[in-house]
């Protein structure tokens, strides 16, 4: 095992899979010559050449499309969004053309395409650049959508987004780049669609990927020093949503707080909300809740943005409300 | 009604443009263009099929026989036609919803387009994509596309694929003059030209997108706005299928030779409305008759009569072939089934046992 | 009273707005000189002029902007989309710029815009021309979302949405254009955010917009032949929701069905659901039910279109479903 | 690091290209462009205080006295300052995310300014747009964008607000290098030509787009994009205020006079990295200082002493002056509150009962 911060875990397998198959490469805005904005893609122009590692202009549309058109005919693209915010621009090329040409085809077209980079907000970046996207990704029948949480999990999961013959979208966050963990040296893959218990607990079902895993478990150690044990989820991947692993849980808790970085409006809470209590209604001793982000942009200033950020005071607050404690 | 009062307002109103000009078509013979007599028979039947086949198509949907938008390519044949004359069969090819022509000139057979049209299983794209989703990309035809201007990156991909790999495959990606507005459009000229892609961007100005004319919705003539980013460009004569041969292999060779890409803007006309419902009041009879007057399949069948190439038999011969050819083909869509209803979840993923959400 | 189809309450809507104020124009592909794509400004161009009908080139990303820019400048432009499939390419300008330069600018801008235009399918069109974006849209903080079933209401709504002072997404169908139904001929406006119940009944609620509300209706009646009361309500607006007016319905029938358009992940019966069961979870006495489209793109074929596309049976079983009948 | 080594694969890597030349400056005097002895001491205070603005807020980001993204436009300032010195006031501008210089000249206070970089309600965007949306509507500025390219159809539409309403008003619309390859571009430089809109586009070519040399991300020269549409064109010199304003103002009267987009390349450099975490490695030294050496202040400060516009005392004293604001503006900024809690939820709607969503 050996410690690796996010970032390095994505490189890790980038560089893996760029060894192991010619087909795949890279492009974006400054993953080349610059080794990458957040500098996931460091090294990689020595390694791989400018050939596969590709900088592109500020043209998410037309490069997005690229890399469609590169992966029906046979390549298997990554392609690097310096942020999911600047995706939208592309959007069109990822939730039509990535996602229903296969369909459209009859089946006759082939898409192994990745598109990452990361999603959220990172700090006091306003408005446009604090947005989750992976409801609205999520929502497009064709795709598959993954937001990990942790190092070792990045690395397996992408390894398994390049090697899918399905356009996966690949959700990052410049706030855990530098987190660190231990990641097996040896080669592994991770199933896309598999959620883990990554804490046990009897009293209430926490559920929450990406960044909020990390304040679920802040939420979740807390709650311990009550007396409470919470189990937390991590979903990894948004779809397909392992909703058994969750249901699962919550027959032995009674009780789920879902955690989810979107505005409420539709988000994974709302969603995975919706199915429990259709799939699990019998089992529920509580409404299903909701930490999300208050339906409002992302505002600059410190002491909004402090505000508008899911806390775990709230997650504390909504265990406490399914379980009825004050 | 076509209007003729002085514009007003932003966008001129009410003033009917004289959409395309063409440029002469080319003064040369079959010869010169390496064509033989066999070859021009080829042509004439490929053409033919391509009007036919949208003839009849259009008949069918009159009665009712499909749904979903039919948009004719009638009038353009020549286009279609003179890119296989000219390419290998290992290019590439892709192209937006008026698809009909690219389907049949590569390897969708009248039978299986028909079928598509009828949305049955047998159809080129299985019944999945209708008339705007003709592929077969075992013959490098890559489609069919419905948002305008989505699927011009798409080609640059195709070409950047080739490029990749170090094949010499170059990539025809065809559009309308509408298209040319779009963002999409402009990105991947940029890029094409900074990576230099084998990829030959082709606007088939028809006049109009939609109701509106070329010159109502683009700010100055096509071709120029391959001088934003230093690209080879040519105007063609689309009516002429000897001048789309003429320039196009000319562009193909030299686009094999020394990848980069180029901008064609081919002067053409649809003769039918943009689809189905459309009654085409924006333009007039005139302009109509201007084109018939030169089409492409005439042109052809006249040539080859003129130049004794073969007799009104042979030609009434291949007429009456491809008439049952398409006949048949309606049977063949009328008789075919349905794709079944497990299909609904069939290719949406890759794997079979995708677990859908309810 | 006179009767009107959906395009002319709506067209009835533009021309008093126009007319009622000149800062109020229009613009869009075809809707000029073509008199729209689906007829809807027809006579327009004649009464109001080109300096206030305009058409654009297909440059859905380029004229909805130049839409927001003219609002933020003091005008109240209404742009037509001509279908909400094509709004994708443009997305950016109205999930970015109009929903977001309000709240950036410290409430400086005033965004008084109209973007409509038709939405989901249409009949075989195939998977890009057939998508639901109202649960897109309403899940970006900044936009109100509204999806009318019926003239009277478009009308009245419309013509709220053209004086409301924030942007607006404003919903049609293709294939309700030609429906009929008495609209009051006095000037009149319906408040944005407030559902109506269409149908009273006391065993199920049954909750559906746009098109969807009459394919409850079908079903509702139906039902009713087999001795069930459906309530109907149609929310009108999905943004802001009118989940009070479900909620006290749900009170009475204590069950509930949502009839959606969209596709499921996160779509609006997966919020509407998510907050029935959290603000009324001891009024249900079943789950929650919804029907939406399958988490498919919408194929072409007549065979597998009918089965995608949801109906009155579907509504049925969901009922009988929610009310525990066979 | 600045590398040597040959061209490969696609995008052009590793060679550090001169990244825009100047066109020469303009030898006219300030009394050729009407600029009184006030005028350019006024000019003067205008730029140093964009510069020394910058100088301070950097050090204060540095200290961790705020957070977000910090774009310097040192560097750039004879490009705002030119603007405001040729546009009416109620000419509107609109500009991206490096906006501080254009907030500057358009009413936003040193205060003001730096209350917002801190995040503070007594900010011009009432701490709510940081330093990438500065706004002053007030007085015709329009901020203030962070998504590349999405504001020049905004800048667009606002000319068009005024042309609509056959007001006389300019709108300058100002953007990186970098968004000229964005979809956005092309679709409004279309509409504007085709709708006849009294905007210029002014593109601040400053060698870069993050880290992307000009001439790696576009695949020509900035102002040939104008031929696309057969719009008219500049290439301005932008570190020479003078040229600038010389260059401008004969644009600006012709827009003003004769309703039409206008695109203008204006050559220039930044000072800085892109933002603050960018060390800016991949430009020489030699460059940096070759810029330096023409800094647009400098330059001004030698015209007004080598012209005896003014003694070095009075320089000094406008410098001390601006120093003075600048910390006073830091004092205010700190001292000023954050806004309060309940400020979240304002000013998503203009309504104050909207019934937000849980
Ligand atoms: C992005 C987008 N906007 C609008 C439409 C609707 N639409 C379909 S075809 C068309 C006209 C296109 O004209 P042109 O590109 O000239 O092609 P032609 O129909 O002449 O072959 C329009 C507006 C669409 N499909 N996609
Ligand atoms: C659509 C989009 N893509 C990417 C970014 C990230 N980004 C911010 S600024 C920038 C470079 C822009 O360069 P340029 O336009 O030359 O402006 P300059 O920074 O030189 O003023 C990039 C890539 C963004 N904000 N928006
Ligand atoms: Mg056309
Ligand atoms: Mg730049």
């Amino acid at each position: 095992m050996a410690e690796l911060q996010f970032r390095e875990a994505i490189r890790a397998a980038l560089n893996e899979e760029m060894r192991r198959d010619d087909t795949v490469f890279i492009m974006g805005e400054e993953v080349s010559e610059y080794n990458g904005a957040y500098k996931v893609t460091q090294g990689m122009l020595d390694e791989f050449g400018g050939r596969r590692v590709i900088d592109t202009p500020i043209s998410e549309l037309g490069f997005g499309g690229i890399g469609v058109g590169a992966a029906m005919n046979g390549l298997r693209p990554v392609v690097e969004y310096m942020t999911f915010n600047f995706a939208v621009v592309g959007m069109d090329q990822i939730i039509n053309n990535a996602a229903k040409i296969r369909y459209m085809s009859g089946g006759q077209v082939s898409m192994p395409i990745v598109f990452r980079g990361p999603n959220a907000s990172a700090g006091q970046l306003s408005a446009t650049h604090s947005v989750a996207y992976e409801s609205l990704y999520a929502h497009f029948p064709g795709l598959k959508v993954i937001y990990p949480s942790q190092p070792a999990d990045a690395k397996g999961l992408l390894k398994s987004a390049i090697r899918d013959d399905n356009p996966v979208i690949f959700l990052e966050s410049e706030q855990m780049y530098g987190m660190k963990q231990e990641v097996p040296e040896d080669e592994y893959t991770i199933p896309i669609g598999k959620a883990k218990v990554k804490r046990e607990g009897s009293d209430v079902t926490i559920v929450a990927h990406g960044k909020m895993y990390h304040v679920a478990t802040k939420a979740a150690d807390q709650l311990a020093k009550d007396g409470v044990e919470a189990e937390i989820i991590d979903p990894r991947t948004i779809k397909p949503y392992d909703i058994e692993t969750v249901i699962e849980s919550i027959k032995k808790t009674n009780r789920c707080v879902i955690v989810d970085e979107s505005h409420p409006f539709g988000g994974i809470a709302a969603e995975v909300g919706f199915q429990i209590q259709r799939d699990a209604f019998d089992y529920l001793d509580a409404p299903v809740r909701r930490v999300t982000l208050p339906d409002v942009p992302a505002p600059f200033a410190k002491s909004l943005f402090d505000k508008w950020f899911p806390s775990p005071k709230q997650v504390i607050d909504a265990a406490n409300a399914v379980m009825y404690r004050n | 009604m076509a209007k003729t009062k002085e514009a007003e307002g932003f966008t001129p109103t009410g003033v009917v443009y004289q959409s395309t000009e063409l440029p002469e078509p080319t003064s040369k013979s079959h010869k010169d263009l390496n064509l033989s007599k066999d070859d021009l028979l080829g042509l004439y039947r490929v053409m033919y099929r391509q009007r036919r086949f949208e003839e009849r198509a259009m008949q069918m949907y009159q009665k009712g026989k499909f749904g979903g938008f039919l948009h004719l390519y009638m009038g353009q044949e020549a286009v279609s036609t003179g890119a296989v004359t000219v390419l290998n069969d290992d290019d590439d090819i892709i192209t937006a919803y008026r698809d009909h022509g690219f389907g049949l000139v590569r390897g969708v057979s009248s039978k299986v387009g028909m079928a598509e049209l009828y949305g049955k299983a047998t159809g080129c794209s299985r019944g999945k994509g209708g008339s705007m989703h003709f592929f077969n990309t075992d013959e490098h035809y890559w489609g069919g596309h419905a948002i305008v201007g989505a699927h011009i990156p798409l080609g640059a991909g195709i070409a950047f694929a080739n490029a990749y790999r170090e094949e010499k495959r170059v990539t025809m990606c065809f559009l309308g003059d509408g298209a040319v507005d779009q963002g999409s459009f402009h990105e991947t000229l940029n890029l094409a030209k900074l990576w230099n892609l084998p990829v030959i961007f082709v606007v088939e100005n028809n006049g109009y997108a939609m109701g509106t004319a070329t010159k109502r919705h683009t700010s100055t003539e096509i071709f120029k706005r391959a001088r934003a980013y230093d690209m080879k460009n040519k105007v063609v004569n689309g009516m002429d299928l000897f001048s789309v041969i003429e320039d196009f292999r000319e562009v193909v060779d030299e686009v094999r030779e020394d990848p980069q890409p180029y901008l064609l803007e081919v002067r053409t006309y649809r003769y039918r409305g943009h689809s189905m419902s459309d009654p085409a009041n924006y333009r007039t009879d005139d302009e109509m008759k201007e084109f018939q007057d030169i089409d492409p399949i005439e042109r052809l069948k006249t040539y080859i009569s003129r130049h004794k190439i073969a007799n009104k038999d042979k030609i009434q011969e291949i007429t009456d072939d491809i008439e049952q050819e398409i006949l048949d083909a309606i049977d063949y869509a009328e008789n075919s089934d349905f794709p079944p209803e497990e299909d609904l979840y069939k290719d949406v993923y890759v794997e079979d046992d995708f677990p859908f959400l309810t």
